[in-house]
């Protein structure tokens, strides 16, 4: 009984990812996924930026912190870059952070960075798959980065 | 030429070419008519997965121009149309154009799809090359502009069969249609536009491989095109991008190519090289190991590997180094189908030793060559052009862009064939010669829309518009559009919230119109479809309102929510809200922003007065702009004025002279020879430019034409022995009867002399061409001289296989040698002998000879570094300019308002440099042609009091647009030259610096929401 | 030492007297035994005060952009890898800037003697050895068993930028950095690690004395300050905690000179150093690059290349 | 009167029935004030925490109120939650401290009801000092190591039991519960000696108002503060330190207005929101900081607001320390102005 209940609550779950998508490649990669109709789960909140050059860290942390299940960047393959090199500047931010939130023991999957091209509507739509059946795995964010409520003691926990 | 002229120029073929140079012209101050023949614009670009050398995706960099052409308010588009009379002359022609019916109405086509995922009838799709289906209510694309569908009457089952007998056959499109833009009884029309000038580019169409049996292509299934090869690669390709054999779906893990289908074969009267073949053959089989997730053997079956672009070379070392793609050098036999039933094919090859073998393949790729198109040789016969034999266009000679007919202009492939950077420069060439031919008459004929004047709402209480799209049943089946209008109304900032059947419709325009004055709106979010296609439509509508265009936002509730989750209604509602609640934050968080002007002072600065630099000087001048050309030698004219002939037998030193002439008598040109530069300060529409002498000039842009220097070996016996000499040299000891070459019997020319070597792994380009010229020049003079031309791969290029076919014809000797057993010159007594292997015989083989001719390297020039520093602009690792991108900016820096032209960018012939010319002339004419510069205004700003000048920003920044002020100790923005990109706003840890439009408190707010 | 304090106080009242520089930053006596506390000398009457040992533990380089005028500054290795990144990014002018190099063996980690010996009441450095009197009980340390860890795996006891150096130069043996420590952590599960540093975050009270001991840490407001947007709030809790110290390791990553100021300056002896070594060491190993060894080079978050490596994209 | 350790024991775990019990514990890296369950959980032998046990009653980061917006309406909740509460182990400098902060939260023009609801349930069981640490200072302010002032009840650990002094009605109560008996003469005779120890650091004080009167303009300041990293730590390890700062973090449809500790080292405290700072360097910040402790605060409360437990000396990372700082103003030369 208690077993079905629990996998009844699961189904229930639906995490909630936010995406960052660069404007010129993966916002037009997810556009031209739903050209073509591919179907994903409807797990993504997507916010625009002009490219992934502009994520600053801090929205991964703040993401998180919010907590929101998941994040997914995503942004212009390499050498794409309408700005020229943005996504290259961005690179090593993203390489960073990754590796940092991973070594404070953050579940590896929370945190999802990828290159779409706005011709890889297909991939875009795997790509939320995969984040998204990898984020449910974990389940919902209670990680170290989520505010509690403390009830406004001096003492943490 | 007429004396009446008219500001407007017709545009012909709407692929890569002709969208560059309708935007190059209408930005400049021209109105464009645009006729494409099919129902979209973008030519053959969107077909291709990833383009050389970069492996950019095409589709990526060619969208946006896409939309910016489509949306140009002095760009009249039209499609299914062709050009069907003209008269007048240069100047003022008057054309015809009819335009087919495409049954559905472009206005009120909101690209929704319904019609076809109604329409019953299914054919080949032409765009995936008969790869995949269509419907008969179709979309070239999904990328396509207009995104809009049209009707193929060949294959609609109303219009082939009902239409005629009055009967209401299918007519499912019409019910499908909610936006009642289908209109089965449109019909052809006929119209006349008024122009000064044309420009063509039709295109090219690609070889039929079915036409030569012995590849089997028609009849043996594994058997492909290249073009339907791209088509398999492609992510947006009948399957997706898995790469598959069509007609088993087998992974192919055997892949060949086979190079020069229909190209360098003088039996079919193709006796020209295609160009771009082993490019693209090397690109898609390294594609296909990427792609694949299984390994695949990759093998290129070719004659000589002719990769003498901008950094090809290190792109075929790479894949034949790294990647492991197989190239054998052969003659391919023929191709059948293999006997094992697997449907392979089988080539059956010589390799150069002359073993005959087979191998088999899963796939066989054939490198299909170009060829004019059909229409293309209509429009060559309607306006009475000259053309080649191949039934090219034939252009006038060193003009790079002039047809037989004054004031009528060719771009791409319609002259020959050549590669999209090619193709871009001379469109931007072409746009740059139809402005200087109109510059009195420049806009006179653009419009420009009128605004009511702006209301200030900076301190208002915000009140937001909402409103949530149903797109016919696009989104309203799916998600629940009344409960997210009722849920909009409960959030902050929210005044008013409604729903609309299709939000972009000219009525729904003019409610939000309304709305915003009887509810005094001050903000506005539409829901609905994406804002990279809607944005600037509804933004026009703000404006139309009264609104600052930035104060809105979108949600994109179709294309990445009720499309992509329609069996989760619940679940795609609950994204809709949330995304409406996102867009409302950040629009309500917007401020009115205004784009930024700054001044443009309108007079250009060339520096280097070669053939490039005077002719950019010359165009320049002629559109009617000011031009200061510095030449730091004490003569202009640079490196040709040792040249003698011409590519096509010109007179090099008349035409050099004439240059001259010209540059030193036009009025608008200001030369400045024998100086040099000392210093270069300030940004597109401003800079400033100190001359050796103390001279400052003030100009808006700068063109950068200096040129590169010939190689000085020190191989081969070079300065060694005075029989030794360059090409150059023979070609001046030609010119001035030098008894060292009057009186020589035997000739030998050693091609790839500092060229495609560990140290400079580039391929210069012209030598090989060069070396033939100069052989076949000799041996007609004496035809009893023995010639030896001694070569890597021959490398002549487009017309110039010619030469090369004749040489061999009248007997000169071409020996191969490879890479690691170069030649070697010795000399016994007086005797010179210059020693090789012979591949064919593979035996060392002894020639004496009266001349050596070295083909030396073309090497970067040496002041490349200062300009670098000076304008901030990039070179590549050979130390030539490095353009803003390879394919679609080929004369443009990355910094703003400065470009280039001829060798200083890479190696390339006379025609190609003053090509390239006259398109940095052209782009610069673009930049020119504005009153000021302007920049949308969605820029980085900084926080004066946050900022610690640290310099990250001006580090990170690409456009070069922010500098640190180290007096008052913080960074400044250059409004004129930031992009919008943010990398600075992320990187500043300070948070000094900020993005308008995407600020950190947007974006944490946004975060705080969700 | 002596010899090297006497050339200190020499060069120090030299630059003063003859008004090269304004102020002369170097270390004094502290307060507390085994405590030596930063000083600034503005006359040559002063220069007596200042001293040079294994307790000289603080960065002085902090102090560079903040003291107006020009000014000389005593520089250990670590010292003068911040003042190089400091000059990178132009927050020092190089012209007014004197640097009085010493070459550094490490400096004494209290802590750990504290630990044992409890509030120390005296102590006295010689020969190598320190013996120290505390509230429960004596004893006598070799240098190396109290070495920072810091120092432990330095690999730049020499100023990397200097006008004078005073004393000898020490030779270094190691090539390559070593980061024994960060692998350890790495090699434990992702549950252990998170435990670790929920732990360590539950120790914070975020008063910031590791952000104002880190010579890098110049920023005018830094994030967790800012009011718009409000990153994080000023709650002391683990998970905020983690926050502020996630980003401000992240605004140090390809910077941090692993002076090892932050941790020491911890009065909750959080262990904030696990952060930064992981940058460090991810910096190194990424992009080959470590801060502040020379006065030209460039952060690494500054510069790319078009072949970065990319692990951290999603499996697909 | 005296309680031996055992009988105390048993004392205080039925006390935890009734109270929330704070008392000293050794958390790895030195002694924090945390809530036990048990006596044996307690640590007897200790210097003093690394942090004041203010907290209680002043938490670093306290709700006031929370609101919450759902549609358009707004509704407002106190979060103010009291408990009867035990601090066990208080040392007398930070007794005395507690003292000091009445003064501030409960006063003729405002009472704060967060910090008084807190101290009026509250008992504070001190416990003399029997060691004293380098850093100790207190003697200057007329506080004995052993000194009862500020305590419920308070004892001196006389071995094997506390001797037990009733020092407020509220100790009173408590020490009803308690098995009380006479201390032998040996036994008074140690407490006596307890009582009467001084720190071995002291500072003179006598004059420092005085002197701090006149120095508002002194040059002392201008090199006083140069090696100040500009950090909290003495702010916030400081007994008798209290300022704060209160803001509303609002996030989605909520927000909550906090109160969180700030401090006179920070130079955003003084920030106005025009964007002036009239305390905008590190010199007006020092000079505020022991203006405030030695001369504002006694001008306005009649005491100096430090009571020499040394938190700062010990935790600064630059070894700024203040008995040399007070030192120094003493033998400040007086600008004549």
């Amino acid at each position: 009984m208690g077993e079905i209940q629990v996998e009844a609550e699961n189904k229930k779950y639906e995490p909630k990812i936010a995406a960052f998508l660069c404007n010129w490649c993966s916002y037009a990669g997810a556009d031209l996924a739903g050209v073509g109709r591919v179907q994903y789960p409807a797990t993504i909140r997507t916010i625009r930026v002009p490219c992934s050059g502009r994520i600053n860290p801090l929205y991964v942390l703040k993401a998180m912190a919010n907590g929101a299940d998941g994040v997914l960047v995503s942004g212009c393959h390499p050498g794409d870059c309408h700005y020229i090199s943005g996504n290259y500047v961005a690179r090593r931010k993203f390489a960073l952070i990754k590796s940092l939130l991973n070594h404070v023991g953050l579940e590896e999957d929370r945190i999802s960075f990828s290159w779409v091209s706005a011709a890889e509507g297909i991939r875009f739509a795997e790509v939320v798959k995969g984040v998204t059946e990898r984020v449910s795995a974990l389940g919902p964010n209670n990680g170290i980065f989520k505010v509690v409520d403390d009830g406004g003691a001096a003492a943490d926990e | 030429m007429s004396q009446n002229k008219i500001g407007s120029v017709l545009i012909v073929g709407a692929g890569i070419a002709g969208i560059q140079a309708a935007l190059d012209l209408a930005e400049s101050g021209y109105l464009v008519h645009l006729v494409e023949e099919s129902s979209a614009i973008g030519g053959t670009m969107p077909m291709l997965d990833k383009t050389f050398p970069t492996n950019d995706c095409s589709m990526c960099i060619l969208s946006p121009k896409l939309v910016e052409c489509g949306r140009h308010l002095n760009v009249r588009t039209y499609t299914n149309s062709q050009v069907v009379r003209t008269e007048g002359e240069a100047g003022n022609f008057k054309v015809t154009i009819k335009q087919k019916a495409r049954y559905i109405d472009l206005e009120k086509c909101t690209g929704c799809g319904a019609c076809a995922e109604a329409c019953p009838v299914k054919v080949d799709d032409e765009f995936n090359q008969g790869l995949g289906k269509r419907k008969a209510a179709f979309k070239q694309y999904s990328q396509a502009f207009p995104n809009a569908y049209g009707i193929d009457e060949q294959n609609c089952l109303y219009q082939t069969r009902g239409k005629a007998k009055g009967k209401d056959i299918c007519l499912k499109c019409v019910k499908a249609c909610q936006a009642g833009a289908i209109d089965h009884h449109m019909e052809d029309k006929e119209f006349e536009v008024e122009v000064g000038s044309m420009i063509l580019n039709p295109g090219f169409k690609i070889f039929d491989a079915a036409s030569l049996d012995y590849y089997g292509y028609g009849k043996i299934k594994s058997v492909i095109t290249s073009l339907e090869f791209e088509r398999l690669l492609s992510a947006s390709g009948p399957f997706d991008g898995h790469l598959v054999r069509p007609f088993d779906k087998k992974e192919p893990q055997k892949i060949a190519w086979i190079q020069c289908v229909g190209s360098r074969n003088a039996k079919i009267g193709n006796n020209y090289c295609s160009g771009v073949c082993c490019m693209y053959a090397i690109k898609e089989a390294v594609i296909a190991k990427e792609h694949s997730h299984i390994p695949v053997d990759t093998t290129i079956f070719y004659m000589d590997m002719r990769t003498p672009g901008k950094d090809f070379e290190k792109y075929y070392n790479n894949a034949k180094n790294q990647q492991g793609v197989n190239f054998i050098r052969s003659r391919v036999y023929e191709v059948t189908e293999a006997k094992d039933d697997s449907g392979d094919a089988v080539i059956r090859y010589s390799t150069e030793d002359g073993q005959i073998l087979t191998d088999q393949f899963d796939l066989v790729v054939l490198s299909v060559g170009l060829e004019p198109g059909d229409s293309s040789k209509e429009l060559a016969k309607l306006l009475d052009l000259k053309v080649n034999k191949y039934g090219f266009a034939e252009l006038e000679p060193l003009s790079g862009v002039n047809t037989s007919k004054e004031g009528i202009f060719a771009a791409g492939a319609f002259s020959g064939p050549r590669d999209i950077p090619e193709t871009v420069m001379q469109a931007s060439a072409a746009a740059g010669s139809a402005s200087a031919l109109l510059a009195e008459e420049r806009g006179t004929l653009v419009s420009e829309k009128e605004y009511p004047p702006e209301m200030d709402v900076a301190g208002d209480i915000i009140r937001t518009g909402v409103f949530i799209c149903h797109c016919g049943v696009n989104i309203g089946s799916v998600v629940n559009v009344p409960s997210v209008v009722e849920y909009a109304k409960t959030l902050p900032t929210v005044a008013y919230a409604t729903d609309k059947i299709y939000a972009c419709s000219q009525d729904a325009q003019a409610s939000i119109k309304a709305l915003i004055s009887e509810q005094k709106l001050n903000r506005i979010v539409v829901s609905s479809c994406s804002p990279r296609t809607h944005e600037p439509l509804f933004q026009e509508t703000l404006k139309e309102a009264g609104l600052n265009a930035h104060l809105f936002d979108m949600a994109n509730i179709r294309d990445q929510c009720s499309w992509v989750h329609m069996n989760q209604p619940e679940q795609a509602t609950e994204k809709a809200k949330d995304l409406t609640k996102l867009a409302i934050v950040r629009a309500s968080m917007q401020q009115q922003t205004q784009p930024i002007f700054m001044d443009m002072n309108h007079a250009a600065l060339v520096i280097g007065g070669g053939v490039a630099g005077m002719t950019s000087a010359l165009s320049l001048a002629d559109q009617g702009y000011e031009v200061h050309l510095v030449e730091k030698d004490s003569a202009l004219g640079g490196v040709a004025r040792r040249f003698s002939t011409g590519f096509r037998g010109e007179d090099m030193k008349a035409f050099v002279a004439e240059l001259i002439e010209k540059v030193s008598n036009h009025a608008n040109i200001k030369l400045h020879v024998g100086v040099g530069i000392k210093d270069v300060g300030g940004f597109l529409g401003n800079f400033t430019t100190t001359l050796e002498n103390g001279e400052q000039i003030a100009h808006g842009v700068a063109l950068l034409t200096i040129g590169g220097q010939e190689y000085k070996p020190n191989e081969y016996l070079y300065g060694q022995d005075e029989r030794v000499m360059t090409q150059i040299e023979m070609d001046e000891a030609i010119y001035n009867h030098d008894p060292k070459v009057e009186g020589a019997k035997n000739f030998v020319f050693i091609q790839c002399v500092g060229s495609r070597t560990i140290e400079n792994p580039y391929c210069s380009r012209t030598c090989c061409t060069k070396s033939v010229k100069l052989a076949l020049k000799m041996k007609k003079k004496n035809p009893a001289a023995n010639v030896f031309v001694l070569y890597r791969d021959m490398r002549t290029y487009s017309y110039f296989e010619e030469d090369y076919e004749e040489a061999r014809r009248i007997g000169i000797i071409f020996v191969r040698y490879s890479e690691n057993a170069k030649p070697v010159v010795s000399k016994e007594g007086d005797t010179l002998l210059v020693t090789v292997n012979d591949h064919v015989l593979d035996r060392p083989i002894e020639i004496e000879t009266d001349v050596l001719c070295l083909a030396a390297a073309i090497k970067a020039p040496a002041d490349g570094k200062k300009l670098s520093k000076w304008f901030k602009i990039p070179l590549n690792a050979e130390g030539f300019f490095l353009e803003a991108h390879m394919k679609l900016r080929p004369v443009d820096f990355s910094t703003d308002g400065v470009f280039m032209a001829g060798i200083a960018h890479s190696p390339k012939n006379m025609e190609e440099v003053i090509a390239q010319a006259k398109a940095a002339a052209g782009r610069a004419g673009v930049a020119l042609s504005k009153d000021q510069v302007e920049s949308a205004g969605l820029n980085a700003f900084v926080n004066k009091r946050k900022c610690t000048a640290c310099g990250t920003c001006e580090a990170v920044c690409s456009a070069k647009a922010i500098t640190v002020d180290q007096v008052n100790r913080v960074a400044v923005v250059n409004d004129a030259l930031c992009k919008g990109c943010g990398a600075c706003a992320s990187s500043c840890r300070c948070g000094a610096l900020s993005l308008r439009g995407c600020t950190n408190e947007q974006i944490v707010e946004m975060l705080n929401s969700l | 030492m002596n010899n090297i304090i006497n050339d200190m106080r020499d060069k120090a009242r030299q630059l003063l007297a003859e008004g090269k520089v304004d102020v002369v930053i170097g270390y004094e006596k502290g307060s507390l035994p085994l405590k030596a506390t930063p000083f600034f000398a503005h006359s040559p009457a002063e220069v007596d005060s200042l001293i040079w040992d294994e307790t000289c533990e603080n960065n002085l380089a902090t102090y560079v952009a903040k003291t107006p005028g020009k000014k000389a500054i005593v520089a250990k290795g670590c010292d003068s890898r911040a003042l190089a990144v400091l000059l990178q990014e132009n927050q020092l002018v190089r012209d007014d800037l004197y640097i009085i190099g010493v070459s550094c063996a490490g400096v004494i980690d209290q802590r750990k003697i504290v630990a044992e010996v409890g509030e120390i009441l005296e102590a006295g450095i010689n020969d190598g050895k320190i013996s120290v009197k505390g509230m429960a009980g004596d004893k006598e340390y070799l240098f190396a068993e109290v070495k920072d860890a810091t120092c432990q795996t330095c690999r730049y006891p020499n100023p990397v930028l200097e006008d004078v150096h005073l004393g000898e130069t020490i030779a270094v043996s190691q090539e390559a950095p070593a980061f024994a420590d960060v692998i350890a952590l790495e090699e434990k599960s992702a549950g252990e690690r998170q435990d670790y540093f929920k732990e360590q975050m539950s120790k914070c009270i975020r008063c910031y004395a590791c952000r104002n001991a880190c010579p890098l840490c110049y920023c005018q407001e830094c994030f967790v300050d800012c009011n718009s947007p409000r990153w994080l709030t000023g709650g002391v809790n683990r998970a905020e905690n983690l926050f502020f110290q996630a980003g401000r390791v992240l605004h140090l990553a390809g910077r941090c000179v692993d002076c090892g100021a932050c941790t020491r300056a911890c009065p909750q002896g959080v262990d904030i150093r696990a952060l930064n070594r992981k940058m460090t060491k991810d910096v190194y190993t990424m992009y080959n690059h470590e801060a502040g060894i020379s006065e030209d080079g460039k952060p690494a978050l500054n510069e790319y290349t078009t072949s970065d490596p990319e692990q951290f994209l999603v499996k697909e | 009167m005296k309680i031996s350790k055992e009988k105390f024991g048993q004392a205080f775990d039925a006390l935890v029935a009734d109270y929330k019990v704070i008392a000293p514990v050794s958390d790895g890296s030195g002694i924090a004030f945390t809530e036990v369950k048990s006596f044996s959980d307690v640590k007897q032998d200790y210097l003093n925490s690394k942090l004041p046990p203010k907290a209680f009653f002043f938490p670093q980061h306290e709700k006031l109120m929370s609101y919450k917006k759902e549609g358009k309406d707004v509704t407002v909740k106190s979060e103010l939650k009291v408990e009867n509460t035990i601090l066990f182990g208080i040392r007398p400098c930070d007794a005395k401290g507690m003292l000091l902060l009445d003064k501030v939260f409960k006063n003729d023009q405002y009472t704060d009801p967060y910090y008084y609801e807190r101290r009026e349930k509250a008992v504070i069981i001190g416990l003399g000092c029997t060691k004293i640490a380098p850093t100790c200072f207190c003697s200057s302010f007329e506080i004995s190591p052993a000194g009862s002032e500020g305590s419920d009840l308070f004892l001196i650990d006389l071995g094997d039991s506390y001797e037990v002094e009733v020092v407020t009605e509220k100790g009173k109560a408590l020490a009803d519960r308690l098995a009380l008996a006479e201390l032998t003469a040996d036994e008074q005779a140690l407490v006596d000696k307890i009582k009467s120890a001084e720190t071995p650091s002291k500072i003179d004080v006598s004059n420092t108002t005085s002197k701090l009167d006149k120095m508002f303009n002194s040059p002392y300041w201008d090199t006083l503060q140069e090696k100040c990293l500009g950090c909290n730590v003495c702010s916030f390890s400081c007994p008798t330190c209290h300022c704060f700062d209160i803001s509303e973090e609002v996030c989605k449809n909520e927000g909550t207005r906090v109160r969180t500790w700030d401090a006179c080292m920070a130079p955003l405290f003084t920030l106005h929101g025009s964007g002036h700072n009239p305390r905008d360097n590190k010199k007006a910040r020092w000079r505020q900081r022991l203006m405030h402790k030695f001369n504002y605060f006694v001008h306005n409360n009649g005491s100096m607001s430090c009571v020499g437990c040394g938190r700062c000396i010990k935790s600064c990372p630059v070894n700024m320390d203040i008995r040399q700082v007070v030192d120094g103003a003493n033998k400040a030369e007086l600008v004549v102005e």
